[in-house]
């Protein structure tokens, strides 16, 4: 019981560092001149991944086993679809 | 250990949930009340024809028009659009008391009918200008088209 | 790396079940709202461009980092209970709600500004999904410091242990809810273009 | 029946029965004027016939739910009502404000009754289902404080169970939020903002509180499933009923002179609104699958389920239909409002009190648990027709809705309102011949209460 706590809390460091490196990574984009898709694209996968790392480590989805591990997945998998489509219909 | 699933949890979301969504509408009803003067002609009834509009809605209401019409798109399904009917009638309130003053006491044979509701002159121009101001509510385009 | 560790997995996620199902719900009600705003934009993309443009981008970028540091500091607080330290718990859980707090004064400094500037909901369709969109999320934060003000209370009164201790890991699962729909919120209302 | 003063549930039940009488009668009255314009013109005409109809149906089912509940509370509670002789005395005032309300409504023109009670002193007459004269409504708050007095001091003496206290805060909040019936301004969209503070409220949020106690409280008896299962369905049935039910009522405030961001919230929220209906339907089928005895009362078990199926139909996929703002746009206010509303109200609360009523009603005429079984299969016969009835006049009216819409908003060159009415009579024709067959369902459904009474009860099938 102990040996995984401390195991998740190494992830959960990781995972915290991570998230802020990638927020900079988003910020920066924005304040840049690039524009359209490319922007969207980066910075909605982006996103994507760290809603992902908050899910698996934060919220601790990475150890459930079966269905619901996929809860924050399958959540941010249809907006962000439907987002990429609609940015890259924008575009156009 | 691993409770999967308590009453007291749903109990507590069931609580906070309704609280908060309802604290949520109150604070959205709050906005709203601020942006109405833009939208609900409210002008119309601090003019001069107030107190008329006012005498207007009272006849609408103590003749039941409700049970047949549909005022902006609610009421009964039975008799045609009156949220409207201003702009219908060519902008014209006179247009609107000829129709009252002419149904017939006795209906029309098979046919749906508006009762004869024995209105005085006075009565009719404040039912019409009642209409009038409905018709001038901000209604975001409804309804589509001008027969309602 | 913990490969050894996941092997015994749960079959649910931590917390109360009902927590998840209410997260389910309120996940779905901020996609749905997505949705809303991307297509929307689709047919109104100048509009868009332009009023996001004036919007605060670093505090928007403080927001996230702050709440990111929340999210963590929970973490942490799970992870002391779990040890059956509960000063430690109750000490994380402080600073994640002083981090929380933190999130609720600068985006009261950014909506003070936009109705400084007379914007409202209905000043046009890009603001009413940013301060729609903002304020439920606000609500949100606020909901949720509720929630854990509640459980650090129950810390203090040293109703949680290694072994029972449900109740933190349920305000955690909401507290990151609100965290990832964050995460997803500040890309798409500040950023993408 | 455990406890004596249940059996003041049984004069409320037979009243929602008599006015469920009337208001299929005049169901059928003004389905007929639809069709056949002249018909009791000018002794009844539409507008009044429709507000008897409508007035009856809101009584009822007030009448079905104050049954439910001085059945419910006691028995919950597990001690005798806080006092019987004031939920009888109740029951006479509300039927004489009732009976004298309807006599008002047919004898008199509307414009007679409005000067007879006074309603120039505080208007609130006139609008959709509150018609009522003021009166009449004073009388319902204080039949509704007499009532939530009655059953407070009898949850605050007892036992509290989940049921028991989620009736209570549905029935406080269907007081609560009736007294928004007495704000009535001139200005027009200030009065339809705060009328759907009772009206949505009412049926959208805290009737569905009702709703959900009352089912659970029939499954408890009839499934014979652990109470802890079901009170904390029900907990999170109405919890996101509340959650996607109260910023649901935005869906109304789309064309009413309110600001166009409610098409937003509105249109978001009311999309959800199924969710609980789906689960509650879920739920029911789960509790019947898990029964630990057979319950001899059958119908009731039916009862139940045919609820939970009918609401999630009626109020959760005909709502949805056209709950969206751009679909909403072009069917306001027609016939599609009309077809949701018939099954919406039949499926949820019309069929909740039959359940109640066909649990308890036995109960309350002696019966040691169930009808006999030649009862029985004629309540089944009634269910069935009346409910296949409900569900082909929905969908007559869809089709009468789909081409009024068409016609009158869709179409490149629209139509008049009544041009198009004329078109559409078919529909309007093959509902009324539903209609029939919906009052042969009703009368099958009084007559199980008489043919085979006599008869013993069904074995206990274990």
């Amino acid at each position: 019981m102990r040996k995984d706590d401390t195991a998740n809390l190494g992830a959960a460091n990781r995972t915290f560092l991570v998230l802020l490196a990638l927020t900079f990574v988003t910020f920066f984009a924005g304040e840049s001149h690039v524009e359209g898709v490319l922007l969207s694209g980066m910075v909605l996968g982006v996103a994507l991944l760290k809603g992902h790392l908050l899910g698996e480590h934060f919220m601790g989805l990475a150890r459930v086993r079966g269905v619901w591990r996929w809860i924050v997945v399958i959540w941010l998998f249809f907006p962000a679809m439907l987002i990429g489509t609609t940015f890259v219909l924008a575009a156009r | 250990m691993a409770q999967a699933f308590t009453k007291a949890m749903a109990r507590n979301i069931f609580y906070g949930g309704s609280v908060f969504f309802f604290l949520l509408f109150l604070a959205l009803t709050f906005d709203s009340m601020g942006q109405l003067p833009m939208r609900d002609n409210r002008a119309a009834l601090s003019s001069d024809l107030g107190p008329t509009i006012a005498h207007g809605k009272m006849l609408w209401e103590e003749n039941n028009c409700i049970g047949c019409h549909t005022l902006l798109g609610e009421g009964a399904y039975f008799a045609p659009e009156l949220g409207n009917v201003y702009t219908r009638y060519g902008n014209s309130t006179e247009a609107i008391k000829v129709f009252i003053k002419s149904r017939p006491v006795q209906g029309v044979e098979n046919r749906r009918s508006m009762p004869q509701f024995n209105f005085n002159e006075e009565e009719l121009e404040a039912l019409a200008q009642f209409l009038k101001y409905v018709s001038e509510i901000n209604s975001a385009k409804w309804p589509p088209n001008v027969q309602g | 790396m913990s490969n050894t560790l996941t092997i015994e997995g749960v079959r649910q996620p931590p917390g109360d079940f009902a927590i998840w199902i209410f997260i389910m719900a309120e996940l779905l009600v901020f996609a749905i709202f997505f949705a809303a705003y991307a297509m929307t934009r689709m047919s109104h993309v100048e509009l868009f461009n332009e009023f996001q443009l004036q919007l605060n981008r670093r505090a928007a970028l403080a927001n996230t980092l702050v709440l990111i540091t929340s999210s963590y500091f929970v973490v942490r607080a799970v992870s002391a209970i779990s040890g059956g330290k509960a000063r430690s718990c109750l000490r994380w859980l402080l600073a994640a709600m002083g981090m929380g707090g933190l999130f609720i004064c600068i985006k009261s400094a950014e909506f003070a500004h936009h109705f400084a500037l007379g914007v409202n909901l209905s000043t046009n369709l890009f603001y009413m999904f940013y301060l729609s969109l903002t304020f439920f999320h606000f609500m949100h934060v606020i909901l949720g410091l509720v929630i854990l003000g509640a459980v650090a209370y129950k810390t203090r009164q040293g109703h949680y242990s290694a072994m029972n201790h449900t109740g933190v890991e349920t305000a955690a699962a909401y507290w990151h809810m609100v965290d990832l729909v964050w995460l997803i919120l500040f890309p798409l209302v500040y950023v993408m273009r | 029946m455990k406890y004596q003063s249940q059996a003041v549930a049984k004069p409320y039940f037979v009243a929602a029965i008599v006015l469920f009488v009337a208001q299929i009668t005049f169901g059928l009255i003004i389905g007929l004027q639809y069709v056949i314009g002249d018909f009791l013109f000018p002794e009844i005409p539409f507008n009044v016939a429709r507000m008897v109809h409508t007035n009856t149906l809101i009584v009822w089912l007030l009448f079905g739910f104050m049954g439910a509940a001085y059945y419910l509370v006691p028995e919950e509670s597990e001690t005798e009502l806080h006092s019987p002789w004031l939920a009888k005395l109740m029951f006479w005032v509300f039927l004489v404000a009732a009976g004298l309300t309807v006599a008002g409504y047919l004898l008199v023109p509307y414009s007679g009754l409005a000067k007879l009670t006074g309603n120039s002193l505080l208007p609130t007459m006139g609008r959709e289902f509150l018609e009522q004269p003021t009166i009449t409504k004073l009388g319902i708050v204080v039949v509704a404080l007499a009532f939530l007095f009655n059953i407070g001091m009898t949850v605050l003496k007892g036992r509290k169970t989940v049921v028991n206290l989620v009736l209570l805060l549905g029935l406080v909040g269907l007081a609560v939020f009736f007294l928004f019936s007495f704000y009535n301004p001139t200005n027009v969209v200030l009065d339809k903002y705060f009328w759907w503070w009772t009206v949505h409220l009412w049926v959208e949020g805290v009737w569905e509180l009702i709703l959900g106690s009352i089912l659970a409280f029939v499954l408890i008896k009839v499934t014979g499933v652990d109470r802890e299962v079901i009170e904390k369905w029900l907990y999170v049935i109405i919890a996101m009923t509340l959650i996607t039910g109260i910023i649901g009522t935005g869906h109304h405030f789309y064309w009413i002179g309110t600001p166009e961001y409610w098409q937003w919230l509105g249109s978001i929220f009311s999309a959800l609104e199924p969710i609980p209906f789906f689960m509650m339907a879920v739920f029911a089928f789960n509790m019947v699958n898990k029964r630990r005895r057979n319950h001899p009362n059958r119908v009731a078990t039916l009862w139940a389920l045919g609820t939970a199926v009918m609401a999630f139909l009626g109020a959760g996929v005909w709502g949805f239909l056209h709950t969206l703002a751009p679909v909403n746009y072009y069917t306001h206010g027609t016939q599609i409002t009309a077809a949701h509303g018939h099954m919406a109200f039949f499926g949820a609360y019309v069929m909740i009190n039959l359940t109640m009523i066909s649990y308890a009603m036995p109960l309350l005429r002696g019966r040691t648990l169930a009808n006999s079984s030649r009862q029985q299969t004629l309540e089944t016969w009634a269910f069935w027709l009346m409910t296949i009835s409900i569900v082909l006049i929905t969908l007559f009216l869809t089709g009468a809705g789909i081409l009024q819409t068409y016609m009158q908003r869709v179409s490149v060159t629209p139509q008049p309102f009544m041009a198009v009415q004329e078109q559409i009579s078919l529909f309007y024709w093959l509902r009324e011949y539903t209609g029939l067959v919906f009052l042969l369902g009703l009368t099958l459904y009084i007559a199980s209460f008489f043919v085979g009474r006599k008869d013993p009860e069904p074995a206990v099938a274990n």
